[in-house]
């Protein structure tokens, strides 16, 4: 028992580990990718290549003054960088990273928490990300947070609805709520997004939206709103917003992989069945965060090319185009699936 | 001339092809030369002739070409430039020139890198020279002096000499003609 | 003078309208937009009122940037001012230059060589491209494209080293002398300027593939802040916000001066007077200054490229040295200045913001007694408060975006 | 009015005496014919060549009317040459051209060969920036320049006297220096030797010029020739800021212009006004005004502190406040004011200290110019305000005999005996005296350069001065020292010399602006000279 619980720490360990570091290296591979694509050298000046950047923005983060503005509500201002940041964190839980890891004998299961709801859990903690960014918006007690935070707001439950949606196709075809089935059918089967190709194009816009990314940053917009919630913020607590951010990036990225792209699967064998040898549990693990990197690679990459919208734009997108989309979406893939099983 | 303002196609107001587009051209700068450069320690290539901070130099004489006219003083636009004239010590060898700077200060915090010492230097005395990135701790730093000008500026050729073959005769030197510097002999009144 | 208080009797199916009114619109947010705003493009400020996201009203406060150059300019010869031109429309100084070195030529009624022309008239156009795609870069870095800021920003630094390579110095050009030029052209310029212009297309169409088409970018910009034609011409609007509500007014070609009538060129119009035309006319601006640039350098004349006035022009250097005329007037041309006519004269040249004019009064001598400058920003700017009205916060950047201005100009 | 005769001047009617020459005809209607050997004080040499102007005379018939031509106009004869316009004098119905082609051209030509000689010395030469030579070059000469042969060379930096330097290189023969020093200095010094190019200005062999306006030959001299020597390479002219003043020296008043830049005089030259000095001043005067730069004077308020043994400096509030005080306090107040104050200065000092005040008399020797025995300049302004009385002897043995215990004195100095023996010495001055030193308070005043006022010259002639220079430290001018003393509530040195005007009748009608920059003749009754009572000088000192 205690062995076991030994066990779970260490994976719970090691997931947090990985995933701190992927989003230290995202935030490195932004300004590398950003730098290149705009023809700049980019960071290459802590360690070789610039390897240590993440370091030493971290330690930068940390040595900075903190400045707690006289004006703020200091609760809950103190507390909305750790409300951003923990729920990303927490999604990873039931995030399947990896089929198994069979070690001496032992079956190491490639999920913290294989929860027959996984994707509500999903839901239900990243919803509470939004109250971060409420709350710092809020306490700020400052002009431009507070548009940042009412926008954000709005713009994230709106999005949370599309996301919500567009994925019920997937399930519906994989029968099963529990990201590992749905890994494993992909694996046995084929990947979602042959099948669902809209159901996946919505949900990678509304992670966009629930990312607050480029092209809908509007929350943050520090050409409007001169960093929008975060505009009190500094040191640490601002890099904590910043970690959030890249986290929940990670997740949705995740989240993408694990339903459309057959999560640590690859469509041929041996690696399209949980594993049995270790051997190929590490390569299902390191196949999984390969694919997650592809889309970290794709936030970013659409990041620095394109516009943003504006807050009417995006309130009329997701309402209106995007919501009616994944009915009908839902509704078209009922019939099919009545159908073949028919 | 009208400018045409673009009518999107079905799949344009999609925006989906647009944006592929668009990352098409972002992604194709991945692998490109880079444009910026490591700064220090690869310096830029200074093209034309850099109007940098302003210098004094002397003739391969040695000496201080400077005669401390306060034309560049009275043209610098933000005052930036301070001379105290004074006298050429008189056994100086070139003591014909009578006046030289007793101090000439240029403020480097004020100086704009404009060139019109530069340009209204009489004397081809004050140089721009290169130095782009001047820096210091303290304000004073940045007032440099005669000393600190000079030795910034250095030796620049001369090829007109302008104050070499002029000036005051020896005392005791008859009042006549005079060419490169002798007087001249002259012929025997014809009575 | 005693206050007046004014009394408003509002009769009560009024007021209670008006409460109704107030109920509906709630609260409203008055913002700060500046002076140190991201988007405000200098020290620019604009008070917001916000219902939500909308503005209901909008008052722009400049002057944040003054430093008295009109003054400045009173106290000095006309030659040492022209480096405080460079600092008007800091981004492109070099036009502002040759702008300022027209009006006092006009003023002493002096004429430059063709070379001397067609050089300024190269130096005019690198510039309106300078500003064109810092003004384009700018407005879609505010909405978000970040990367074609830097695109264009790569191409205007290629426009600096060109500036360095002519006159030394890549912003504070100070490159126009009364009656001519600091320098001649070196000889280095003209390869380079051509493979600029040879390769400035691609990043031009670059950018035009990254927003031109892009519908993120139109719905940010279509019919937003409609500038008609008769505001636009009522409220003293040039340059390409003028050229964007489709007047096609040009002062190179209304008005030529500078050689610019040997040049073939096209003037771009707008339809609607909005951002997007605004932007559109800009891209396409940049085009024709490529064609100016590329047939004055086919033509370039050799010879002279400064006046022949010995009282104007400073003479050559190794004259001062070795000559008696020359060294005193050029000691009594950089100690009293020109010695300008008295009259008064107003000179606009079509800069890349907008007419750029210099007003000098001369009551003789080497100063101006007056010298008034109109700065097409400081204009332009008038123009906020009618456009923003109405429109979303979101909106305000791509409006500033679209008017370009610089605070430099604007406040002086 | 004498004669007049009705000429034509480039297309304008000059009315101009008989007699007069074309330069001065033509400056009448604002036309400049350059000139650089003329002179209007000196006589005509004639010999710089460069005020050629075209002339010519109605054309006569034979009974001596003027010809009419088709237009109905006469028909004007114009001379074959050139004339020179300092030696030509008006004529009637006389047409000057000096615009013209030909007047240009010859005009280009003499500056040419003005400069074939002259050395490219304008990077070194003093006069560069109110140099003639530059400014005609410009104006009327040619932009560039054909000599390329060896120019001749002359002795340069010779010191003419230890005032003068001379730079035969610079010098354009003009002549000028040559008949001032014999025409108005009166000793005939200076003159030409050899010939041609080779001419070169000297001065007779062992002779110097030693006369009392030697200077003045520096500022008629047109080019860098002659220079001063205290103020070579001192500062370019161009950086130098001009304020009209007037001479303190003596009682004369000359008319100057100070020459200052940030707060330092440099050089003090004369001004034109034919009422007082012409356009000339004496050596003495010229010179004298070093002390105000002096780095000893008197910068701040402060008292003679009986605790801590030494002087301890005040705020002018806290000085004010604590003199006022005594003053009320003390019985009879004497005063000792300059006649280097003031008018507006001794005025508010008469009414501050009341009758027992005198001025203390200055005097040198008079040379038949302009230096006059008294070296006050002000002594006229005194009596006029009645500060002037005669009382000092009076003061003076009040003092010694006790009975007078507090003093006031406005710029002068007090025998170290008699201060000690006073209760309360109040000095207002520049510079540390004797008196300073004594005093129980030390007020700072300001000199001449810094403060804004008026004197009354020996020949009551009301003239103005203006501050060049701000006062150093936290000193102030008199009059505001003096007003805060009076507890009166004159805002500007207008004020004073308006309640001045209404309390004094010769000033009635006056203000500083009506003034003007040459001043006003006073109408006042009596001589404003006294003789100078010997006796008291020797107690002053």
């Amino acid at each position: 028992m205690m062995l076991e619980l030994l066990g779970h720490l260490i994976k719970i360990a090691a997931v947090i580990g990985v995933m701190l570091g992927f989003v230290a290296y995202t935030v490195m591979l932004e300004r590398w990718a950003c730098a290149w694509m705009q023809d700049r050298i980019g960071p290459n000046r802590v360690g070789p290549f610039g390897v240590l950047q993440p370091l030493a923005d971290g330690l930068k983060f940390i040595f900075k003054e903190d400045v707690l503005p006289h004006h703020v509500n200091k609760v809950y201002f103190c507390i909305a960088p750790v409300v951003t940041m923990i729920p990303g964190l927490i999604a990873m839980a039931v995030i399947p990273w990896g089929s198994n890891l069979p070690i001496a004998g032992h079956v190491i299961k490639g999920v913290i928490a294989d929860l027959n709801v996984g994707i509500l859990f999903i839901f239900a903690i990243s919803s509470l990300g939004v109250y971060g960014i409420v709350l710092a918006g809020w306490a700020s007690n400052s002009k431009y947070p507070f548009l940042g935070g009412i926008r954000s707001s709005a713009q994230m439950i709106s999005y949370e609805v599309c996301l919500g949606l567009s994925v019920v196709p997937v399930f519906m075809q994989a029968g099963s709520l529990n990201l590992m089935k749905v890994v494993e059918y992909q694996a046995a089967h084929t990947w979602l997004v042959l099948c669902q190709p809209l159901s996946f194009f919505i949900f990678l816009v509304s992670a966009f939206a629930e990312t607050n990314r480029t092209p809908f940053d509007l929350p943050e917009a520090e050409q409007e709103l001169v960093g929008g919630y975060h505009t009190e913020y500094s040191s640490m607590k601002f890099a904590m917003f910043f970690l959030g951010e890249y986290a929940a990036m990670f997740v949705q990225s995740a989240l993408m992989v694990t339903l459309f792209f057959g999560g640590w699967s690859l469509p041929f064998a041996p690696f399209n069945a949980p594993a049995t040898e270790l051997w190929v549990g590490a390569v299902q693990i390191g196949v999984f965060l390969a694919k997650v990197v592809c889309f970290l690679f794709l936030f970013i990459w659409v990041r620095w090319t394109i516009p943003r919208f504006r807050y009417d734009q995006l309130m009329a997108l997701g309402w209106k185009i995007f919501i009616p989309l994944t009915i009908v979406n839902i509704l078209l893939v009922a019939v099919v699936l009545a159908l073949v099983a028919k | 001339m009208q400018v045409q303002r673009p009518k999107l196609t079905f799949w344009e107001r999609t925006y989906i092809p647009q944006i592929l587009k668009g990352m098409w051209i972002t992604i194709r700068h991945l692998p490109m030369k880079k444009f910026t450069r490591m700064y220090p320690e690869e310096k830029p290539k200074l093209l034309g002739d850099y109007r940098g901070a302003p210098t004094l130099v002397k003739d391969p004489e040695g000496r201080v070409k400077c005669v401390s006219c306060q034309l560049c003083e009275f043209v610098c636009p933000p005052k930036a430039i301070r001379i105290t004239p004074g006298f050429r010590a008189d056994q100086a060898f070139d003591s014909n020139v009578e006046k030289e700077p007793k101090e000439f200060e240029i403020d480097m915090l004020r100086c704009i890198y404009c060139g019109y010492c530069e340009e209204v230097c009489p004397e081809e005395a004050i140089f721009l020279k290169n130095d782009f990135a001047i820096t210091g701790y303290k304000r004073e730093e940045l007032r440099f002096n005669k000393q600190k000008l000079l030795e910034l500026g250095g030796v620049q050729p001369d090829s007109i000499w302008k104050w070499k073959y002029k000036g005051a005769p020896p005392p005791g030197t008859p009042i006549g003609p005079v060419r490169d510097g002798k007087p001249v002999e002259k012929k025997a009144a014809g009575h | 003078m005693a206050t007046r208080y004014e009394m408003e009797m509002i009769d009560s199916a009024a007021r209670a309208h008006q409460a109704f009114e107030e109920e509906l619109h709630g609260e409203k947010l008055i913002v700060n937009m500046g002076p140190s705003h991201p988007s405000t493009h200098g020290v620019f400020r604009m008070v917001l009122e916000l219902d939500g996201e909308e503005i209901t009203n909008c008052w722009p406060e400049i002057g944040f940037l003054h430093r008295g150059d009109e003054k400045i300019a009173e106290n000095m010869t006309y030659t040492q001012f022209i480096p405080y031109t460079d600092r008007l429309d800091y981004l492109a100084p070099l036009a502002n230059n040759v702008a300022y070195a027209y009006a006092v030529e006009k003023l002493c009624g002096i004429d430059v060589p063709v070379r001397c022309k067609y050089i300024r008239v190269i130096c005019a156009e690198l510039a309106r491209i300078s500003s064109h795609l810092l003004g384009i870069g700018a407005m879609s870095m505010d909405i978000g494209a970040m990367t074609v800021f830097l695109y264009t920003f790569k191409q205007r630094e290629l426009i600096y080293d060109l500036c360095e390579t002519i006159c030394g110095a890549r912003l504070t050009t100070s490159y126009t002398r009364i009656g001519g030029l600091a320098n001649d052209m070196p000889e280095s310029f003209i390869p380079m300027c051509r493979k600029f212009i040879a390769d400035l297309p691609a990043t031009i169409d670059e950018t035009d593939k990254l927003l031109t088409r892009n519908k993120i970018f139109i719905e940010r910009n279509k019919d937003i802040a409609v500038l008609s034609r008769e505001d636009a011409i009522n409220y003293g609007a040039t340059g390409p916000i003028l050229r964007g509500s489709g007047v096609e007014h040009d002062l190179r070609k209304a008005n030529p001066y500078g050689g610019y009538e040997n040049f073939q060129f096209d003037i771009p119009t707008g339809t609607v007077g909005d951002c997007m035309d605004r932007y559109l006319v800009r891209m396409e601006e940049m085009r024709q200054s490529i064609r100016i640039i590329q047939q004055a350098l086919d033509s370039m004349p050799g010879g002279e490229w400064n006046a022949p006035e010995a009282k104007i022009v400073l003479p050559e250097k190794q004259a001062v040295l070795t000559k008696m005329e020359e060294l005193i007037h050029h000691f009594i041309n950089v100690t009293q200045g020109i010695n300008a006519p008295v009259g008064e004269v107003y000179f606009g040249a079509e800069n890349p913001k907008g007419e750029l004019g210099f007003y000098i009064v001369s009551k003789g001598g080497g100063t101006p007694h007056r010298l008034k400058i109109r700065a097409p920003s400081f204009v332009n700017l008038q123009l906020v408060p009618l456009l923003c009205k109405g429109h979303m916060m979101s909106d305000t950047v791509a409006i500033l975006g679209s008017l370009d201005f610089v605070m430099g100009e604007c406040d002086r | 009015m004498a004669e007049t005769v009705k000429l034509t001047i480039d297309g304008k009617e000059v009315v101009a005496p008989k007699g007069m020459n074309l330069i001065e005809a033509a400056k009448l209607v604002g036309i400049e014919v350059p000139h650089y050997c003329y002179h209007p004080k000196l006589t005509i040499a004639g010999n710089c060549r460069m005020c050629l102007v075209d002339t010519g005379m109605p054309k006569l018939d034979k009974d001596k009317k003027p010809e009419l031509g088709p237009d109905g106009k006469p028909v004007i004869m114009f001379a074959p040459k050139l004339a020179i316009g300092c030696n030509t004098t008006v004529a009637e119905g006389m047409v000057v051209h000096t615009r013209t082609p030909k007047v240009q051209k010859a005009r280009e030509g003499v500056m040419e060969f003005l400069l074939i000689n002259h050395p490219l010395d304008c990077p070194i030469c003093d006069q560069a920036g109110e140099c003639r030579l530059q400014e005609f070059s410009v104006d009327y000469g040619k932009g560039e320049s054909r000599f390329v042969e060896e120019k001749v060379h002359k002795p340069k930096q010779t010191k003419l006297n230890a005032k003068i330097t001379l730079d035969d290189e610079r010098c354009i023969l003009c002549s000028r220096c040559i008949r001032f020093m014999k025409e108005v200095a009166g000793q005939d010094c200076l003159g030409f030797v050899n010939r041609g190019s080779y001419s070169t200005l000297t001065c007779y062999p062992g002779q110097e010029p030693k006369t009392n306006y030697d200077l003045n030959i520096v500022d008629i001299c047109p080019v860098g020739a002659l220079t001063q020597t205290d103020f070579r390479f001192e500062q370019r002219v161009w950086f130098l800021k001009e304020t009209k003043s007037v001479c303190p020296n003596c009682s004369t008043g000359c008319n100057t212009v100070l020459w200052s830049r940030e707060g330092v005089v440099y050089r003090q030259t004369p001004r034109d006004n034919d009422a007082v000095n012409q356009c000339w001043m004496c050596d003495y005067g010229r010179l004298n005004f070093k002390f105000i730069n002096d780095p000893t004077r008197l910068t701040s308020p402060s008292v003679k502190s009986a605790v801590y043994g030494e002087r301890v400096n005040l705020t002018w509030l806290e000085a004010t406040r604590q003199i006022t005080g005594k003053l009320k306090a003390a019985g009879t107040i004497a005063g000792i004011a300059s006649g280097r104050a003031t008018t507006e200065e001794l005025f508010l000092f008469k009414k501050l200290v009341g009758d027992l005040v005198d001025i203390v008399p200055h005097t040198g020797e008079a040379d038949g110019k302009l230096l006059q025995a008294d070296r006050n300049p002000n002594t006229a302004g005194a009596k006029l305000t009645g500060c002037a009385t005669g009382k000092l002897p009076e003061i003076l043995e009040g003092i010694k005999a006790g009975k007078v215990k507090t003093l006031i004195v406005l710029g002068e100095d007090l025998d170290e005996e008699l201060a000690k023996k006073l209760e309360l010495l109040v000095v207002i001055d520049t510079l540390p005296t004797k008196a300073t030193e004594h005093a129980n308070y030390v007020l700072p005043g300001t000199t001449f350069a810094e403060k804004r006022g008026t004197f009354i010259n020996g020949k009551n002639r009301l003239q103005r001065f203006n501050a060049a220079i701000p006062p150093v430290g936290i000193a102030r001018p008199e009059w505001q020292t003096l007003t805060a003393l009076l507890g009166a509530s004159y805002a500007a040195i207008e004020d004073v010399f308006a309640d001045m005007a209404r309390t004094l009748p010769a000033l009635a009608g006056l203000n500083l602006s009506k003034i003007g920059d040459l001043g006003v003749e006073l109408k006042i009754e009596q001589p404003a000279v006294q003789p100078v009572s010997q006796a008291a000088e020797a107690v002053a000192k």
